[in-house]
């Protein structure tokens, strides 16, 4: 089971631990902000490092790259099983990567500084641990995890109404987890009464019969969890406040990884796990991702803070990600994960761009920018290039997943297909309004006339890369991700 | 030769693209106009030295597989066959001169490098359209080139309006590009392939029905892209873009992308006769349509953008009527004189120092008369003037539709012939408000750079003789363009009578529009009252429809969701939710009064409950 | 009455003869902080003994048990009591309070709790819980120079006076219906025909007054939030840990002695559970005072120790003793920071007074926040687990319904745990600065908060440890 | 003893009471019991009380006629007591036990010294410490203003 | 045989209610202690029929304890009466409730 047997120490767990390490040093040293800024990078880089060392592993013959398994919590039949396939390496890579982002975007936070960069890493330990965990316990954990500090990052260092923001995240992204709590012990009762092993273990429990009727009820428990982070329409209110009042590091974060949790959930556990349940659930499901599509499109449309509209568009590409997931073929669910790192990547370059301009106009309200391209062409060419990527033009990074997605669900679902391209269209319109506010029309009052720095130039130009390779050359991300999809949709019970 | 070469044609406009994008604005103006028109004219230049790989069947060449995913393989590769072969040679070509003229036009411009960039990335979308040897490879330059349009009419974006022209511009093809979107995703799920060849080849396999609704599916797509009815509003308005812009984009080539797909997918298309008879309704109400416009315009650039949904118009017909090779002659034509037109309105603009309101302008004919002549050549190349290019074109088009003899195409005929002589007026009143009469501009004009100027003769010249490329037997002609494309059934089955007869209708349209141009404008006083005219002027009004009809509402809608669902009805629920527990909170809260005797009080209800329960299960 | 039998108590008696010692020699020699730190440093030693010597006998006299089980929470408590004596040192100081009386009282304290934890016999019960509860009563109003103190004591001392008198009433309905005090024969007696005989269950109805009053129980929680708010923070930490989870350690025999007798009391025990669990958290909601939502906020986990007791089985009886010990350290902990925060004038315990108090004492304000939240059950935090293991033992025992409330005022409670962090964290007005921390102050609070943490990464030995001691098969 | 509004009055009744209830304790055989309720409770407890009563009645109190409670106070008070009462006395009424009679038996206080200090010798034990803390706390709660000034200064 | 237990009981439940009632109704804390002490004596007569029933001396011996008990309970409450009577000059426990909500 372990393909890393060559390798003499435990990669996974480094991946997983040396973050939070880099947090406590962080927290030693927290009266030298500039020491811990270099820690933190220093530490994000190492695991970008690390993820980027474990892609070069090849698959064992069942789907991991690397396996861990040790006991934690005997009296529990609680494991410390961890596991990295493709998906999980390629949500890491991601994970990896943005972290870096965030802490380069946040390189001048002059308030608490080291408790900011130790709640970077701590998150990215949850965010990590959340991709590689294998045990319902672990995951659960590492699932909480992930809220504290974005909890903090969004209430200590966030905008006006911050407290509001962080607290209704907090709430809704609880009241999720609870759901999936309670279904994870039913199913582990369930599961031990049936064979007499108490564990939680993902195989284990996939061997679990279930009647119909409990199944619906726990995989309702799971999803609810899921749906409330991805976050699908009509739970998806509380992202908007987040987003909009986060620092520009925390939404990077949401934005980039945490809504990724949520499907990466449905897909390694919920439908795994309740394979039947999850197909009757599927219209549903694509029902409310095509809602959201629209709604939020709509919505987006309206907003005055562009914060918030690449809020709602977030909550609109995740819609066409779930809608990928409903479509429940080979296709749409590598179109979906695709989407999913991209969406990470545009999305948070957006909002790093949007902590940019922000920085120097002094605000966030569409109405009080404009004209910024003759001010600053760089930094508006790399906006606009983002906005693009993020409106779906083809050859950059977002069309390439949408447009799998698209085929994948149409093959399947013409009508959910078809209605789904009409999305595109309100796609254009909010994020050309955004473009348009922004860096068209006549020059408002700035604070700042330089254009973008050599730290700058250092986050964006990777991510401009990626966009574009990832628009243009997909092919490796999908080599990744086939394997592991095919092994997930030929499981038992899918059909 | 190495059919990879083929790649080079669309790869040196975004080398050249990516170059200026990157480096452009460190450089200086010069070298970069420079770099853009080398990678444009190299690119040019390799399509006539590979011209022999697009004879015949053409030649299918793959770069990299771009989407590879269960079962779905869409490939960056080409497809350069006759029909591509022709197209991109026309794109490339009067895409060299218009960056010739534009390095002239842009002179004064302070930082020509985004301009040069997107005009370049322009040109390799355009030609990922005409090579493209799958649909989702057409679709990514189908976007690209929405994009350079958007990112070029608002070129000068400190105006408001200029930015929110290319945002329309923008947003209305889309949603024709969502049918394109649709159709590809449905010829997917039927073929399972995004192949171009494998479809066409495959389309008969199909339900007619089906068939149908995938055309008229096709027909959204380049009703968007080239401005047909419904979605012709955002044409006259992208004439915001500088001029080169609109020579290049808003006359030659993008507009006339939807009749390339029509062309591309004829062998598909033609299987339905409803889809058929639906394109060339489309085609010629948008041509009818456009030229009523086109009467009453007032800025020069407008008038052209008429014009050219017009004749698109015409284009659409000819598809309609099944005939690829008088579709693509038209188009051929028309890019030609219509770059040349629209150039030589950029030479006129600048004359009459930066006016484009033709009331404003006149007697220009004794200031350049150089440009008149030109001009003078395209306007009659666009009034259909016997023995232009655009007089061959039109009148193959309108044959075909006579041709056919029914009831229906005979209407579309009528409405073509129609057209032309209103097409003929309103040329003609251009020409002469333009260049003739008093002088009516203030301002005072530039001087023309030597490169806006040297630009035009190539092109009107190519405008006169296209007639050459398909010329009709009754001229002498061997139907060239018809044989290249190898449309054999071109033959028209038309005693020579009618046909002749058919010419001389023509001729008079064309001779009475002129007239009537020549009597009303030829000493135009400055000002004519408005009237009727407003109604035309505003193009039928239909922006305001829509606004009404569709914008309004959506805004509407928009807020609605947002005040409405997002905030009242989710967020109010969550809220009130909380709000409650606060309430329920407070009153259980109340309860603890400090007294000491309430308390107590609670000790004795409580064990009264549960003395009470208790002695309930001990009866029982 | 042997040798044996005492050596098998002798930690309790070690608590009470140095209490009495410290007493006497007090008087003599008045000194605090040499009084306090002999207190902890008995405590300890107590705990040592009872964790080192292994009686020979396992039930002294009939009355208490000598148990691994009643080992484990003399331990438990000893420490408790240490880590309070050595968290009032400066609270001691600042209030002048007499030391040997404070300590002596404190370890007394810690042997009734002990006791308590192992009475094996009614007699012991009611022995053991008054003798911590007359101590109590002492404590609250231990400071003489506060009205809310007195106040607070009279509240507890009246309300105790009654529930002692359910309490006395319950033991000798339930005497009368079976002529034992010894548990198994006393809860054996009660049955008639597989059901409880009607005296047992009037019996059995004064005992839950008296022990809902001690735990707190909705609707006899009324007095938890004044007796919180008025008591010294050092003896609120003890009487919010303490005295409730050595009632709770000592139910569980009494439920285990029940068998199935149990299911007679199921309803009304639900009952309560649910009605604290909601109580508790409905009128936590709008409190802006830190130790009144403390307080309403015990009224929670004591239903959710309930639901655990309930649910019954080696399974609910490890969480629910894992849930008094993780609650009990968190609890501590939160009180310990208030303690060191404390003045001269009062401790601070309105939210506006925390005004971004997080920034100006990031240590102590981290360890309450780590706390508050281990309380709201946040991974990976002890109280995670213990969360977890009691919502595991009612969804094993099926108690569906009372699982969903508590996972409803789990997340309800969230708020209330919260708005103290954001008040510390995310305020901007500057605070006022507070009194700096001594090092005892912080030792306890950093034995706490890694306690919290290594409790709530790696539980498995401690659930074990449980699982060894609990008193049924 | 309940209703009365002086308090003084109500302990002279309850001392009565008391009696009243050492003569059931000796009739049922607990003659040592009743000896101690009637030394601890009329004897020791109730003087306690008196001696209060008289020492703070020294003090102004605001009229006693206020202190006690009015007729509707005792309403709900009342319905409650009878509730209890109601239950209590059904379910003891529906115990099998209650129906049969209370032997005669007599613990001599022999026997009854042996059992409390051999079976209960801890429990003793026990009580002897509380009642020595119980001591203690009454001393320092109990300690005069000045008084605690001093000890605190000592302490 | 003197009395069915059954009297014993129905007595002392009345006399407990009594002293609950008494508790719940005064305002004079010395009454409410003064109840305490009812209720209490309630158990012992309960505690001394049960073990005459029972023929043990367990139960007289839990009176013995309970006395003692309630001996340290009243010291402590009178002398906290006395504290309490000195700091607000009221025996009246409605004065007391300053802390609420």
């Amino acid at each position: 089971m372990t393909a890393d047997a060559a390798l003499p120490f435990a990669l996974l767990s480094l991946l997983l631990w040396l973050p939070l390490g880099g947090a406590l040093l962080c927290l030693l040293f927290r009266h030298s902000g500039n020491l811990c800024r270099w820690i933190s990078l220093a530490t994000t880089l190492a695991v970008l490092g690390l993820a980027l060392w474990a892609a070069l592993a090849a698959p064992d013959a069942s789907g991991w790259r690397f396996y861990e398994d040790a006991a934690w919590i005997e009296p529990f039949g609680i494991r410390y099983t961890l596991g990295m396939d493709g998906i999980s390496l390629l949500l890491v890579l991601l994970t990896a990567l943005l972290q870096v982002v965030a802490i380069l975007i946040s390189w001048g936070q002059k308030q608490h500084p080291a408790l900011f960069y130790a709640l970077i890493l701590i998150m990215e330990t949850g965010i990590i641990g959340v991709f590689l965990a294998l045990d319902l316990i672990l995951f659960y954990l590492f699932w909480e995890l992930m809220l504290i500090p974005m909890f903090f990052l969004i209430g200590v260092w966030g905008h006006e109404s911050r407290v509001y923001a962080a607290v209704k995240f907090f709430f809704f992204t609880l009241a999720g987890s609870l759901c999936l709590l309670l279904s994870i012990i039913s199913l582990y009762l369930l599961h031990g009464s049936q064979t007499g092993d108490y564990s939680f273990a993902l195989d284990a429990l996939r061997q679990t019969t279930l009647e119909p009727a409990t199944e619906m009820l726990l995989y309702a428990g799971f999803m609810i969890a899921f749906v409330v982070k991805v976050p699908l329409f009509p739970f998806h209110t509380w992202l908007p406040d987040a987003h909009t009042e986060a620092p520009p590091a925390g939404s990077v974060d949401l934005a980039g990884l945490l809504l990724k949790t949520g499907v990466y959930g449905m897909l390694r556990f919920a439908f795994p796990l309740f394979p039947a349940a999850a197909q009757r659930s599927l219209p549903l499901l694509a029902g409310l991702a095509l809602v959201g599509i629209f709604y939020a499109a709509w919505i987006a449309y309206v907003q005055t803070d562009i914060k918030r509209v690449i809020a709602y568009s977030s909550v609109a590409h995740l819609g066409f990600v779930i809608l990928g997931l409903a479509a429940w073929n080979q296709l749409a669910w590598e179109g979906s994960l695709l989407l999913m790192v991209n969406h990470g990547i545009t999305t948070g370059a957006l909002f790093v761009m949007i902590a940019m301009i922000s920085e120097r106009s002094g605000t966030r309200q569409l109405s009080q920018l404009g004209g910024l391209w003759s001010v600053f062409p760089n930094l508006s060419a790399f906006f606009l290039l983002f906005c693009l990527a993020s409106l779906g033009l083809p050859g950059l990074a977002n069309f390439s997943g949408e447009i799998l997605v698209l085929f994948g669900v149409f093959k399947v679902r013409p009508l959910w297909g078809g209605l789904a391209v009409a999305g595109v269209v309100f796609s254009a319109a909010y994020m050309l309004r955004v473009v348009q506010s922004a860096l068209w029309g006549e020059t408002r009052q700035l604070e700042r006339n330089d254009d973008i720095g050599c730290r700058e130039w250092l986050i964006l130009v990777p991510l401009a890369l990626l966009v574009v390779l990832l628009g243009v050359y997909p092919a490796p991300a999908l080599e990744i991700l086939r394997e592991p999809i095919r092994l997930l949709l030929a499981t038992r019970g899918m059909p | 030769m190495n059919p990879l070469l083929l790649f080079l044609i669309p790869a040196l406009p975004l080398l050249g693209g990516v170059f200026n994008v990157c480096f452009g604005s460190r450089l200086s103006p010069r070298i970069v106009a420079a770099v853009a028109v080398a990678a444009v004219a190299g690119s040019c230049s390799l399509t006539v030295a590979l011209w022999s790989l697009g004879a015949g069947e053409g030649t299918r060449t793959l770069l990299f597989s771009w989407l590879e995913s269960g079962g779905l393989r869409a490939d960056v590769g080409l497809l350069f066959d006759p029909l591509a072969t022709i197209m991109s040679l026309m794109v490339t070509g009067v895409a060299t001169l218009i960056h010739i003229y534009a390095a002239g036009y842009m002179q004064h411009d302070r930082n020509p490098a985004r301009f040069f960039a997107l005009l370049n990335l322009f040109v390799f979308a355009m030609l990922c359209i005409v090579l493209a040897d799958n649909l989702l490879f057409l679709f990514l330059g189908w976007e690209g080139v929405g994009f350079c349009s958007y990112g070029l009419i608002g070129f000068w974006y400190r105006k408001t309006a200029n930015a929110d022209a290319g945002r329309k511009a923008f947003i209305v093809t889309r949603i024709g590009d969502l049918f394109l979107a649709i159709a590809l995703l449905w010829l997917f799920r039927l073929f399972g392939t995004v192949a171009i060849d494998q479809i066409n080849g495959r389309a008969a396999e199909l339900d007619p029905q089906l068939l149908t609704v995938l055309v008229l599916l096709l027909l959204g797509g380049a009703c968007g892209k080239s401005a047909q009815l419904p979605l012709m509003t955002w044409l006259p308005d992208a004439m915001a873009g500088p001029t080169p812009v609109s020579a290049l984009i808003h006359a030659a080539t993008m507009v006339t992308a939807g009749v390339y797909l029509l062309c591309r997918m004829f062998p598909l298309v033609s299987l339905s006769p409803t889809g058929m008879a639906a394109i060339a309704l489309v085609g010629a109400a948008t041509a009818l349509y456009a030229a009523s416009c086109a009467v009453a315009q007032r800025e020069i650039k407008r008038v052209l953008a008429y014009s050219t949904m017009s004749q698109i118009g015409y284009m659409f017909l000819a598809v309609g009527v099944g005939t690829v090779s008088g579709a693509m002659f038209h188009l051929l034509t028309h890019a030609f004189f219509k770059a040349l037109l629209f150039m030589g309105a950029g030479c006129v603009i600048h004359l009459a120092g930066d006016e484009n309101d033709i009331y404003r302008m006149g007697g220009l004919k004794r200031k350049a008369p150089r440009i008149f002549w030109l001009f003078l050549i395209g306007i009659l190349c666009l009034a259909g003037a016997p023995l232009t290019g655009g007089f061959f074109s039109k009148d193959a088009i309108l044959l075909s539709a006579f041709a056919r003899g029914d009831g229906l195409s005979a209407l579309l005929w009528g409405a073509g012939v129609l057209t032309a002589g209103l097409t003929s007026f309103y040329s003609f009143r251009l020409l002469y408000l333009v260049f003739f009469g008093a002088e009516r501009q203030t301002e005072k004009g530039h001087a023309l750079s030597p490169l806006m100027s040297w630009t035009l003769p190539p092109l009107a010249l190519a405008g006169l003789l296209g007639g050459l490329l398909n010329l009709p037997h009754l001229f002498g002609g061997h139907q060239w363009l018809s044989h290249w494309l190898g449309e054999t059934a071109a033959e028209l089955a038309l005693p020579l009578a009618s046909e002749l007869g058919l010419l001389l209708l023509m001729l008079i349209f064309f001779g009475g529009g002129w007239l009537i141009a020549h009597l009303r404008y030829r000493n135009f006083p400055g000002e004519e009252r408005a009237g009727w005219r407003s109604f035309l002027l505003g193009g039928w009004h239909f922006d305001s429809l829509y606004e009404w009809l569709l914008l309004r509402p959506y805004r509407s809608l928009c807020r609605f969701c947002w005040q409405g669902g997002d905030k009242a009805l989710i967020d109010g629920m969550v809220e009130g939710l909380g709000r409650l527990w606060m309430d329920w909170g407070g009153y259980v809260r109340r309860l603890s009064t400090g007294q000491i005797t309430f308390y107590l009080q609670g000790f004795a209800w409580g064990v009264l409950l549960m003395l009470g329960w208790f002695l309930l299960m001990a009866v029982k | 009455m042997n040798a044996a039998e005492l050596y098998a108590l002798l930690p309790q008696l070690m608590l009470a003869l140095g209490a009495t010692a410290i007493l006497m020699l007090g008087a003599w020699w008045p000194s605090r902080s040499v009084w306090i730190l002999s207190g902890v440093v008995l405590a300890l030693t107590t705990a040592l003994a009872a964790g080192l010597l292994e009686p020979t006998v396992s039930e002294a006299g009939g009355l208490f048990s000598a148990a691994p089980y009643a080992r484990f929470f003399t331990i438990l408590w000893s420490l408790l009591v240490a880590l309070s004596l050595l968290l009032s040192l400066r609270y001691a100081k600042t209030h002048r309070f007499a030391g040997a009386e404070y300590t002596a009282l404190m370890l007394f304290a810690a042997a009734g709790m002990s006791l308590l934890s192992a009475a094996s016999s009614l007699v012991g019960l009611f022995l053991g819980l008054e003798t911590f509860t007359l101590v109590l009563y002492i404590l609250i109003a231990f400071n003489r120079n506060s009205t809310v103190g007195a106040e607070a004591g009279l509240k507890y001392l009246v309300m105790g006076a009654v529930a002692t008198g359910f309490l006395a009433f319950g033991i000798a309905l339930i005497y009368t219906s079976s002529g034992s005090f010894h548990l198994p024969e006393a809860m054996a007696g009660l049955q008639q025909g597989g059901r409880m005989r009607p005296l047992g269950l009037a019996g059995w109805a004064m005992l839950l007054v008296a022990i809902g009053f001690k735990v707190s129980l909705v609707p006899f929680h009324l007095w938890t939030p004044d007796v919180y708010q008025g008591a010294p923070a050092p003896v609120t930490g003890l009487l919010a840990t303490g005295s409730k989870g050595a009632v709770f350690a000592s139910l569980i025999p009494l439920f285990a002695a029940l068998g199935s007798l149990a299911i007679e009391l199921e309803t009304v025990l639900a009952a309560l559970a649910l009605l604290s669990m909601l109580g508790g958290t409905l009128a936590a909601l709008p409190q802006r005072n830190l130790k009144r939502m403390l307080a309403y906020s015990s009224v929670v986990h004591m239903g959710y120790l309930l639901l655990g007791l309930l649910s019954g089985g080696p399974d609910g009886q490890r969480a629910v003793v894992f849930y008094i010990v993780v609650y009990g350290i968190a609890t501590l902990g939160a009180f310990g920071v208030i303690t060191s925060f404390s003045r001269a004038d009062g401790e601070p315990q309105e939210y506006q007074t925390f005004h971004g108090l997080g920034y100006r004492h990031p240590r102590r304000c981290s360890a309450l926040a780590a706390f508050l939240l281990s309380l709201a059950g946040i991974p990976p935090l002890a109280g995670f687990f213990g969360k977890f293991g009691i919502f595991h033992a009612a969804l094993k025992s099926d108690h569906y319904l009372l699982a969903l409330v508590g996972i409803l005022t789990a997340l309800v409670s969230l708020y209330y745990y919260l708005r103290p962090i954001i008040v510390l964290f995310m305020q901007e007005r500057p605070a006022q600065q507070m009194r700096r921390g001594w090092v005892h102050e912080f030792v306890v609070l950093a034995v706490c908060f890694s306690l919290i943490l290594y409790l709530g990464v790696y539980p498995g030995p401690l659930l074990e440890l449980i699982a060894q001691v609990l008193p049924t098969p | 003893a309940i209703t009365r509004r002086n308090p003084v009055h109500a302990v002279i009744y309850l001392v009565n009471s008391f009696f009243a209830l050492a003569l059931l304790f000796y009739l049922l055989g607990a003659p040592l019991v009743a000896a101690w309720e009637v030394i601890i409770y009329a004897g020791a407890i109730m003087v306690l009380f008196l001696f209060i009563i008289m020492m703070l009645e020294l003090a102004p109190t605001p009229e006693p006629e206020r202190m006690g409670p009015a007729w509707w106070q005792w309403l709900p008070v009342l319905l409650l007591a009878l509730g209890l009462v109601a239950c209590t006395l059904l379910l003891i009424g529906l115990d099998t036990a209650g129906s049969q009679g209370v032997p005669h038996w007599y613990a001599a206080p022999r026997d009854f010294g042996y059992v409390l200090f051999g079976k209960y010798a801890l429990a003793v034990e026990v009580v002897s410490f509380q009642l020595l803390f119980a001591a203690v706390g009454a001393f320092y709660v109990g300690k005069p203003e000045s008084l605690k000034k001093t000890a605190g200064r000592k302490s | 045989m003197i009395v069915p237990l059954e009297h014993i009981l129905f007595l002392s439940a009345i006399l407990f209610v009594l002293g609950l009632a008494c508790v719940l109704a005064r305002r004079n804390l010395i009454m409410i202690l003064i109840g305490v002490e009812i209720m209490l004596n309630a158990v012992g007569l309960t505690l001394v029929g049960a073990s005459a029933f029972w023929q043990q001396i367990d139960g007289q011996i839990m009176v013995i304890f309970l006395m003692a008990m309630t001996s340290a309970e009243v010291s402590i409450s009178l002398a906290m009466v006395v504290y309490l009577n000195r700091r607000k000059g009221t025996v009246d426990v409605r004065a007391f409730d300053e802390m609420r909500g």
